[in-house]
């Protein structure tokens, strides 16, 4: 591995993964026992163990990118709101199965997309797990898609929380696509691909989903989030006043 | 009548009845009402520990409890599969668990306060467990004895990961074995009343017994996994909170002290809030639920008016 | 001070006070900004405030008495589940209006109760704090009493959810009056009252206005709840994981 | 007409009008309007504050904030008694809030992320409320004026909290002080964009000059509020973000940069999803309680009854 592949910028987007991962992951773990069929707390509590171990995979490398010693408990535990860089599509509540599932589509898609570009970097570890990921994203992306289009396309309730979902959430997927500086210097580097460069294959991907489900695209507006700039919502921390307990309570235990 | 006879033999001579044989209507109700108990055990019971899946202190950890509580919905499924062989619908059960008529292990009413209970349920309840569910992997239903045997092999898996997570903080600070300790002195006897009534107190067993349902005795069961416990306390290094509890050489088995069987009965008939809240948890669920499992339906039906008209 | 007063017994019993205080103030601070009219997000704030004044005064005497240096923050945010003496019925989740209205009706009742028999407690620090604390539980108690009969007595819908929520805390006032070793000590040393000795004053001031409310009473049943003795309910190491975040997160800073 | 006269007679010697007074139509639909979206700023307001209560660090600051959001409700009861007092109802006012027909301070929009937020709120916040309430403490319409002297008080008091909250953290830890910084980096310019647009983009100044209900610009209050607040900055040991910020001797004043008005007006018209998130809690909170309302109502209709009969 040679010098620039240690870069911050280079550190920062395979944390931004594995954070996707792990956030997203922590959110879909709050569904089981909860769900509203016994098949569905399977399939849930499958996604959480396939994105808890990407972000295994991913903040395990971070940590050694970054040399300081840091391993994947130290990355997920014991960081502070604002050192987080997942998307705040990730973080935003699960609210009810509309929303999770129409969650679930749009961030998985954009997996989906990002593994395959992944497949080829520079960072053999990255394409390493890319391999891995991408089967596991494609189900998910099929999963919650195919729920979509059955809520979107269900009853008149189903359709009205399908669409209050996609409303709520649409505005958060802006950030995906948002460059940032560490996007263009990874891709120069040929390590992944700028995010911004995936906005037309997802929509590509998304759209014709959302169209078999009757549901309306919302327009896009001027809000841009920026959890990946480790500007979030009101949400995060208290997700992570309940993920850290444990780790803060009783510092430097082994478990 | 030959029927009869014939059922009769078949389980005599250690044989598996299945979903098409013809079967007295009492070993089909008694085979309903325990199967669909287990079945409803492990859903409720993915309450417990479900309540520390989201602060797992480690990746690792969170993982093996994401996959438990999985594993435990994967347990109900194909339990309420194999009810449903004996002609009754899953709809139908989770209907009498719900209305309180069906009744789920009462192990599961106890709440999980420290992360050292999650150990401890692998260790002793999921132990208990297993000695329970052993013999059933040989019962005469054999829908049933099937799904015992992917029950128990994930059981003894689940139970080793539960003393590994316990070595693990024995091995740690003193606050981490205290709290292991606390944990054993709270799960120790609901664990050891999880074998049910003394033998002469039991209702079911005899006829159990003559079926193939209930192989050995639920004081023998207890015996057997108060022996195996005892020497892995002793590894672990934890005191089970019984001072009666010591080797008997003569019997070759550990004695062990008085079951507070008033509190035993007070768990099992719902005299508790564990219960109150457990119940709620479910209920909840599947009333929030309902607009999807419609939604579902009408998609489906849709779906097929669709083809229909394409035909 | 004597030596006895600093016994264990008495140490716990002010921190059981004080726990009481903490735990239900910091139950009635979720209410803040989304109670069901602005004159009650007001009035479940100034009760808050009450108790966790209560709390602060309790938790630093107690640390006192303690002689360990331990200060009143350190005592409400530096201790783990188990070592919490709270009443169980204190940090169940105040669910809806009428849960809450109910659950402040029965405890402020019974602190009423414990304030006036601590008005003359040999610990005269106990007593100056009973003073203070007594003209405030009699009217979190008034305030509780007067929603109790409204819902009760007022519409079928608010009815059912008064009734609801009785039936689900009634079993947890038990727990008020089992009786601990600590309380024959203190008793013994006539710093405060067994708590076992108050049921009977308790009931009578409690019954009257849940007859008024056309409540039903439920019968006692053998249920126990421990929290008192340091065994609780699943809800505590929630409420703890988002109390003691910053406290855990930072250890040692000051705010 | 005579009372016209009367009217502006009384506005320009800066007496007050009362609720009983005539006045102009636009004069009270004006005050409405502004009454209104000053009690809703204050309902909503408690909602970011609000969203570190349960988190507050140590018991005193818990207890310093939750009085400060009851102030803020405080703030909303009498704003909204001074609305009433000009013919509308509560009630109405709120369902206005909630259908998004009525606006409210756009500030609180933006999320509270760490506890600095809120020292920060109360500093730059509150601080720039206060300079733009002062004025309306001598405001022509009597209820409102008086309204706003309470509020005033209170808000500075809430200043003098938030300010010293940062005080102590930044004599703590560099995480600390970072905390502040942070916090001051996102609050900055949020809180410039409180004084609403430059005067000669401002609607309704004019008018409301006129009527004493506007007394100071935008502009100049603006400017009031930087030069005061920088010197505090500097005492608290923090940097605006906003290198043309500077001292313009010439002016009298310091000179800041550009304000980014796409923002603002993005944040205005509700293009955020802060402003969906709130509104919603206001709502949800609102429905939540409609049981409790009606409750309260049928009561007291049951007691009038009964009294009437007893009667």
């Amino acid at each position: 591995m040679n010098q620039q592949m240690n870069s911050p910028e280079h550190i920062e987007y395979v944390t931004r993964i594995g954070d996707n991962a792990l956030i997203l992951g922590q959110r879909m773990s709050e569904w089981c026992g909860h769900a509203p069929v016994l098949e569905e707390d399977m399939a849930l509590a499958n996604m959480s163990l396939d994105l808890i171990g990407q972000a295994r995979m991913l903040l395990a490398h971070a940590g050694k990118l970054e040399g300081k010693g840091r391993d994947e408990d130290q990355l997920a535990f014991l960081r502070t709101e604002l050192n987080y860089r997942n998307l705040t599509l990730c973080e935003l509540p699960n609210q009810d199965f509309a929303r999770t599932m129409v969650r679930n589509f749009l961030f998985a898609s954009f997996q989906v997309l990002l593994w395959e570009r992944l497949l080829t970097s520079s960072d053999s570890e990255l394409a390493a797990i890319a391999a891995k990921s991408l089967k596991e994203a494609r189900y998910h992306a099929q999963h919650a898609g195919d729920w979509v289009i059955r809520l979107g396309d269900g009853t008149v309730e189903s359709h009205a929380r399908a669409q209050a979902a996609l409303d709520y959430l649409w505005p958060y997927t802006a950030e995906f696509f948002v460059t940032t500086p560490a996007d263009d210097a990874v891709a120069a580097a040929a390590i992944g691909p700028a995010w911004s460069e995936l906005e037309a294959a997802w929509e590509a991907l998304v759209l014709p989903v959302l169209v078999e489900a009757t549901l309306t695209v919302p327009a896009r507006t001027p809000f841009k989030s920026f959890g990946k700039f480790g500007r979030h919502s009101e949400h995060l921390g208290h997700l992570l006043s309940e993920m850290q307990y444990l780790q803060r309570t009783y510092p430097g235990a082994q478990w | 009548p030959a029927y009869q006879a014939e059922f009769d033999a078949k389980v005599d001579a250690g044989g598996y009845i299945e979903a098409k044989d013809w079967m007295p209507e009492s070993y089909r109700k008694t085979l309903i009402r325990q199967i669909s108990q287990h079945a409803h055990s492990e859903i409720v019971g993915m309450l417990p520990e479900g309540n520390w899946i989201t602060r797992a202190p480690t990746l690792k950890r969170k993982a093996i409890l994401i996959a438990k509580v999985q594993d435990e919905g994967g347990h109900g499924l194909y339990l309420y599969a194999a009810a449903e062989t004996l002609g009754v619908s899953r709809d139908e059960l989770i209907e009498a668990l719900h209305s309180g008529k069906a009744k789920y292990s009462s192990i599961f009413n106890y709440p999980t306060l420290t992360w050292a209970d999650i150990g401890v349920i692998g260790w002793l309840v999921d132990g208990a467990a297993i000695m329970n569910q052993i013999p059933l992997c040989k019962c005469s239903y054999g829908p049933y004895a099937r799904a015992m045997v992917r029950v128990c092999k994930e059981e003894s898996f689940h139970q080793r990961q539960g003393y590994d997570l316990l070595l693990t903080m024995m091995k740690g600070t003193q606050e981490q074995r205290d709290m292991v300790q606390d944990a054993v002195n709270r799960w120790w006897w609901p664990s050891i009343m999880m074998f049910g009534p003394h033998d002469k107190d039991s209702v079911h067993s005899t006829q159990s017994a003559r079926w193939g349902i209930k192989r050995i005795s639920n004081d023998d069961l207890r015996q057997k996994f108060v022996d195996a416990t005892v020497e892995q306390a002793k590894v672990l290094g934890v005191t089970m909170p019984d001072p009666e509890l010591k080797w008997n050489a003569e019997r070759g088995h550990h004695d062990f002290g008085a079951i507070d069987w008033d509190e035993f009965w007070n768990v099992v008939n719902g005299h508790g809030q564990g219960n109150v809240d457990r119940l709620a948890a479910r209920v909840k669920a599947w009333e929030d639920g309902a607009w999807v499992r419609a939604a579902a339906l009408e998609y489906a039906r849709k779906q097929a008016a669709r083809e229909h008209q394409a035909a």
